[in-house]
């Protein structure tokens, strides 16, 4: 059973430049315990996906459907809505500034804990403790007691991941939880993240394919506001359909940073056609027209992807 | 080129100083005419603050720096001033590394107008041909830095760097605040500069696997000192410090990683058993061994 | 550290204190016509004891130099010369004044703090709502209304054609046969409050508007949204200490903002204040008072600034105590 | 009222006041010192407001009044803007000893109540409104110091300041053309605010009498009308038009100031965008 549908959905932002379209009809499924990465650059809306399913984004037009085993999430008054929140549905933000600074790292985590019903203060920060335990952190007793500016880059995004699992949900978003670390620190978050969703369902939003690679079971890669290319992380990495994804791989550093041509394209003034024909090394000219839908590759089932050129062959 | 001799900065900590001390402690290297020197190391070993040096942009403690030649510690204000244009430097940050209330072609033509001597034509010729080199169009030339994105204002720091035509260059992490794909971009533009004008490249980065493709040598540098420096494929393959060891580790496992899986030698990594809370489990979770381990397993 | 800061910090108040004393000495040694001479006559005819001690205090007939030290030893010791006017000691004429001062300063300075970050609390998290932006326009109204025309308004509405509170005084005239009591006061404190109240009001309102409004964009906000706490516990639990931060050394600043404001409405309601002190002092030109009153001010101001220093630390986690300075 | 109608609002208003101060001997039927009347005279044909204890215009005095004000709050704050700009921007600039002087002395002077200071010097120096004006400046300049410091000081460590240097800038073309121009939205509101605040003072110290003796300002008028009885028998036309006159000011000054403090804050002004 899937435990995440959604189902065309679309959210836009009004501003004095213009409607920006953040995404686009987007449908996706997740799985119970399934670990999905959605990977994709700066303005594909990958992030506003993320938000849109706990409704955290403010001055958006949300539209379509989100379902959370069977709750239609869009339709949920904000009480509800609330209560999912952290018990159910937690996100794990990138890490810098979003631990209050002023307020104990232990406190923060424990206030999650005691919105679930542990009114007792001194279990809720017992458990707190249990919680960074459980994600390595040493002494875990005495860091609790401190602030935030005291912990390095890693051991912040430890107490993030602390307090994203701290209340045992079943669906967790990690929103570029490696963005900005070191690599060895980078390394250790991933393994955590990996090690700890063992159980749970998992969007993980990121720029970084290794890190994805590392701990999903499925990648969908966006573009524009929608999804190109959806698959088994195996697939996508040994056999990318989608030219945008191509292209990504032949970026990487480790394949030589090949560019792709061109820019991404503004989400007020999207192309027609399909979003990635300007940018495409192999065009045809039906590509410049029509809007290729999301179908399943013949080669291999299960794998998605949005390009006319494999449609057909 | 240029070489460096027991270059020091120490940083007293001020008030609100204390989490940007950055120090660079008795560094030297040098660095050969058309050579790249890849500069490595975690955040806030000192690497910044070893950029801005080189190019007197903060004055150091202790030290000797000389730049074809010239100590340019000894300089006077105005002789400095006349060597600058040879030596230039990239940002990181491309947001921030143009003036927000300059529009490019007011970026861009900053350094001509400086070097004197040109009509005003000129400089708008030079101008769209530089434009046109680092990929930008003339409907860009009006535009301030915040209506342009990431990438594109990355090419106007390019295009201004390259109006000063300079011999020496200070990349400070020019790709880390960029997507993938952009990455990709500049680097192919840093690449044909160094190719096709000879220019001198320090290329600071914590990014391994872009050093690698970029740098002759690689320099690493921990809490201030340079720990280790060789030849870029010399590094890769005997990394001696523990440091450099460290460094280079996260990076290929990375690295071969993504490798692997693009030549489908291994199926997944991440498909094994899921022991539960209080199951037995063979490796423990914590130990960052365990996954080198299942990788290899899983090639064979 | 803590000490290495309070010791810093005692220098600076000291040296700041010794600049405004620099002031007075400089300004009534160089007041045209040589100003302590020209009133020795009236002081002698006033009071010839005064006068006396006067002129043996202030060292006349030494030197420049002799004379400011004369001068500073003086202050320190408490004798701050003496009023013209009332030919009795500057110090002592103070003294009683500043109880009345503080009788409508300290009710108005913590209401006007309470007002002021409740309204700007709530208005700054409901940034862009209907509500914040008629508050906020109607405080930017309020704030541009000076603090003396509030004042003549208040006695205007109330005082004259409602006839709800007295016109002015600290007191009503039977107090002169059964004494001054206490509800007395307050009812001649009311308006007085009121106007120094209303007229700061609006910027701590609006400093704390801000204030409040930059944490509704940080990310620890979203964080604590997606916990799934409510939106006034966010406010209370996570922005409110954050905004708190920056009005801190605010309040400090508004005090001297206050000594302003008590001015004119402690003159425009003869309350005998530091203010109305002020006013009778600058009519008839007693420097010496003038003076007293300024030093006084500036030991006010110190205070303010200290204590603003020692509680920042207690709500910022990130500063040890003096870090900020 | 939305933001930028009220920003409008203000800029027309206090385009009106500079008009009437500009014009003020022109449109005015009377001289304001002149007695044309008999004293306290109500509103008539021939006198608009009626006339004061002396038999002097109201309406002419009140004409008249706004240069007296309008000079006090835009020279005070012309001054001040300039002093804490140079300062400022001079000292985070090269840092240093010169820094550390200014820095230090500026903390110092922060901790005197600066309108004491102003009544204790304006009674010093002889109250005129230009005297007043550059009291004003030098004192609050000296506050301004520290904020436009602090703005300079980010703006040196910037990137695009390291490019400049780096292309071989002088230090004079640094700050003119590349921190200035980043310094001057915010000096621009300052100035704005010191306006009204020091046009306020200076009303203020006329309501006090320390106003400069030999203009018309609407502080004295105030003064003279709730003294010498206009409040006490009730006579309108005497006390409150000058109260308008500086209330309609300041909350054009006002609602300027926060209009432009919102465009240059993109934080403030995306709250009223919505």
């Amino acid at each position: 059973m899937s435990i995440l549908a959604i189902n065309d959905l679309k959210v836009q932002f009004p501003t004095p430049e213009g409607l920006v379209k953040a995404v686009n009809s987007v449908d996706l499924e997740l799985e119970e315990g399934e670990r999905l990465g959605m990977i994709g650059e700066t303005g594909s809306g990958k992030t506003v996906l993320g938000l849109a399913v706990v409704r955290l984004l403010s001055g958006a037009e949300v539209e379509g459907n989100i379902e959370y085993r069977g709750k239609k999430l869009l339709l949920l008054d904000e009480a509800e809505m609330r209560k999912l929140r952290g018990r159910e549905i937690s996100v794990i933000f990138q890490s810098p500034n979003s631990l209050n600074p002023v307020l104990k790292v232990g406190d923060q985590i424990a206030e999650s804990i005691r919105l679930v019903g542990c009114s007792n203060r001194q279990d809720a920060k017992k458990k707190a403790v249990q919680a960074m335990e459980a994600v390595g952190m040493p002494d875990a007793e005495l860091w609790a007691d401190r602030y935030p500016h005291q912990f390095s880059g890693g051991m912040k995004e430890r107490a993030m991941i602390a307090l994203g699992l701290a209340c045992d949900p079943r669906l967790i978003i990690a929103d570029e939880p490696t963005k900005g670390l070191d690599a060895n620190i980078k390394a250790q978050v991933v393994e955590l993240i990996r090690d700890v969703t063992t159980d749970k369902s998992l969007l993980f939003i990121t720029h970084d394919l290794s890190a994805a690679a590392q701990i999903c079971d499925r990648i969908a890669v966006m573009y524009c506001g929608e999804i190109v290319e959806v698959g088994r992380t195996e697939e996508i990495f040994a056999n990318p359909l989608h030219p945008y994804t191509e292209g990504l791989f032949r970026s990487l550093p480790i394949m030589g940073m090949k560019a792709i041509r061109g820019a991404s394209p503004s989400l007020i003034d999207i192309p027609s056609g399909c979003r990635f024909h300007p940018r495409c090394d192999r065009p045809c000219e039906n590509c410049a027209k029509a809007h290729p839908p999301l179908v399943e590759a013949e080669s291999s089932p299960g794998h998605l992807m949005r390009c006319f050129q494999h449609d057909r062959g | 080129m240029i070489e460096v001799e027991g270059l020091t900065r120490h940083f007293f900590s001020g008030r609100l100083g204390k989490e940007r001390v950055e120090a660079v402690d008795e560094v030297s290297f040098n660095i050969k005419r058309g050579e790249t020197l890849g500069l490595v190391g975690g955040s806030g070993c000192g690497k910044t603050t070893l950029g801005r040096l080189l190019l007197r942009l903060i004055e150091p403690t202790s030290g000797r720096i000389i730049f074809d030649g010239v100590d340019i510690l000894h300089l006077k204000r105005r002789e400095m001033r006349r060597l600058r244009p040879r030596m230039q430097m990239i940002f990181q940050d491309p947001d921030t590394s143009l003036n927000p209330r300059m529009a490019s072609l007011e970026s861009i033509s900053e350094p001509l107008k400086l070097k004197g001597g040109l009509t005003r034509a000129e400089i708008e010729d030079e101008v769209s041909r530089l434009m046109e080199k680092v990929g930008l169009s003339p409907e860009h030339l009006g535009r301030r830095p915040h209506q342009l994105s990431g990438g594109q204002n990355q090419r106007v720091v390019l295009a201004r760097v390259l109006a000063s035509n300079p011999e020496f260059i200070v990349a400070d992490e020019p790709l880390s605040a960029l997507d993938v794909s952009v990455q990709a971009q500049i680097f192919g533009l840093l690449s044909e500069m160094k190719r096709d004008r000879n220019i001198t490249f320090l290329f600071i980065s914590h990014d391994l696997n872009i050093v690698r493709l970029m740098s002759d040598r690689v320099a690493v540098m921990d809490r201030g000192k340079i720990v280790e420096v060789g030849p870029t494929e010399e590094i890769f393959r005997h990394p001696l410090h523990p440091r450099t060891r460290e460094l280079v580790s996260s990076a290929s496992m990375d690295g071969q990683l993504t490798l692997m899986l693009k030549e489908g030698l291994i199926s997944t990594v991440t498909r094994r058993p899921r022991p539960r809370m209080g199951g037995v489990c063979d490796d423990n979770p914590m130990d960052s061994k365990s996954s080198r381990l299942m990788i290899n397993a899983g090639c064979r | 550290m803590k000490a290495e800061y309070l010791m810093r910090r005692a220098f600076y108040s000291f040296l700041a204190f010794m600049v405004s004393l620099t002031l007075t000495f400089v300004l009534l040694h160089l007041m045209p016509g040589d100003y302590l001479h020209s009133i020795l006559p009236y002081l002698a005819e006033k009071n010839p004891d005064a006068a006396r001690m006067f002129r043996e205090q202030f060292g006349l007939n030494r030197s420049i130099s002799e004379q400011y030290l004369l001068y500073v030893v003086n202050v320190v010791r408490g004798n701050w010369g003496y009023s013209f006017l009332y030919g009795l000691p500057v110090l002592a004429v103070i003294e009683e004044k500043l109880r009345w001062t503080l009788v409508i300063l300290f009710p108005s300075t913590v209401l006007s703090i309470l007002i002021g970050m409740a309204v700007g609390a709530y208005s700054g998290w409901r940034n862009g709502s209907k509500t914040d932006l008629s508050v906020l326009n109607f405080m930017i109204f309020v704030g541009a209304v000076p603090s003396y025309w509030w004042a003549m308004l208040l006695i205007l509405i109330f005082g004259f054609h409602l006839n709800l509170f007295p016109l002015g005084g600290y007191a009503s005239i039977e107090a002169l046969d059964v004494g001054v009591r206490i509800s007395d006061v307050l009812r001649h404190a009311a308006l007085p409050v009121t106007a120094l109240t209303i007229s700061s009001v609006p910027g701590t309102y609006y400093l704390m508007r801000n204030s409040t409004l930059q944490t509704t964009g940080e990310e620890y906000v979203l964080t604590a949204r997606s916990k799934g706490l409510r939106e006034m516990e966010i406010l209370r639990h996570h922005a409110l200490k954050n905004a708190m931060l920056p009005m801190v050394t605010v309040i400090a600043l508004e005090l001297a903002q206050m000594i302003m404001g008590s001015v004119f409405v402690e003159t425009i309601f003869s309350w005998p204040g530091l203010g109305l002190l002020t006013f009778e002092a600058l009519r008839v030109r007693d420097l010496p008072l003038l003076q007293g009153i300024f030093l006084m001010d500036t030991l006010m101001v110190i205070f303010a600034n200290i204590a603003a220093d020692l509680s920042y630390p207690l709500i910022d986690p990130r500063v040890k105590v003096g870090e900020n300075v | 009222m939305s933001r930028k109608s009220a920003f409008s609002a203000g800029l027309f208003i206090l385009g009106a006041y500079i008009l009437v101060a500009l014009l003020s001997s022109v449109i005015t039927p009377y001289s304001p010192t002149a007695l044309v009347g008999r004293p306290l005279d109500g509103p008539s044909d021939t006198h608009l407001l009626g006339t004061n204890d002396l038999g002097q215009d109201i309406f002419s005095r009140l004409l008249y009044g706004t240069r007296a004000t309008l000079i006090i709050g835009l020279l005070g704050a012309l001054l001040s803007v300039l002093v804490s700009t140079l300062v400022g921007t001079v000292s985070a600039y090269y840092g240093g000893g010169v820094d550390e002087v200014i820095t230090r002395s500026v903390d110092v002077l922060m901790t005197l109540p600066s309108f004491p200071l102003l009544l204790v010097l304006t009674i010093f120096f002889a109250p005129s409104i230009f005297v007043i004006s550059g009291l004003m400046g030098v004192l609050g300049g000296t506050q301004g110091i520290r904020i436009i410091r602090s703005q300079v000081l980010s703006l040196v460590e910037a990137n695009f300041v390291y490019g400049a240097k780096a292309i071989g800038a002088g230090d004079l073309r640094i700050m003119t053309r590349h921190i200035l121009p980043n310094v001057l939205p915010l000096a621009t509101v300052k100035f704005v605010f010191a306006a009204q605040r020091y046009m306020l003072m200076g009303v203020g110290l006329g309501f006090l009498g320390l106003g400069d003796p030999s203009v018309v300002d609407w502080g004295q008028m105030i003064s003279r009308a709730y003294y010498n009885g206009g409040f006490a028998l009730g006579l309108w036309w005497w006390l409150i038009p000058p109260g308008i006159a500086v209330t309609l000011l300041s909350v054009a000054l006002a609602l300027l100031g926060y209009g432009l403090e919102e465009e240059i804050d993109p934080r403030l002004k995306r709250s009223v965008a919505i």
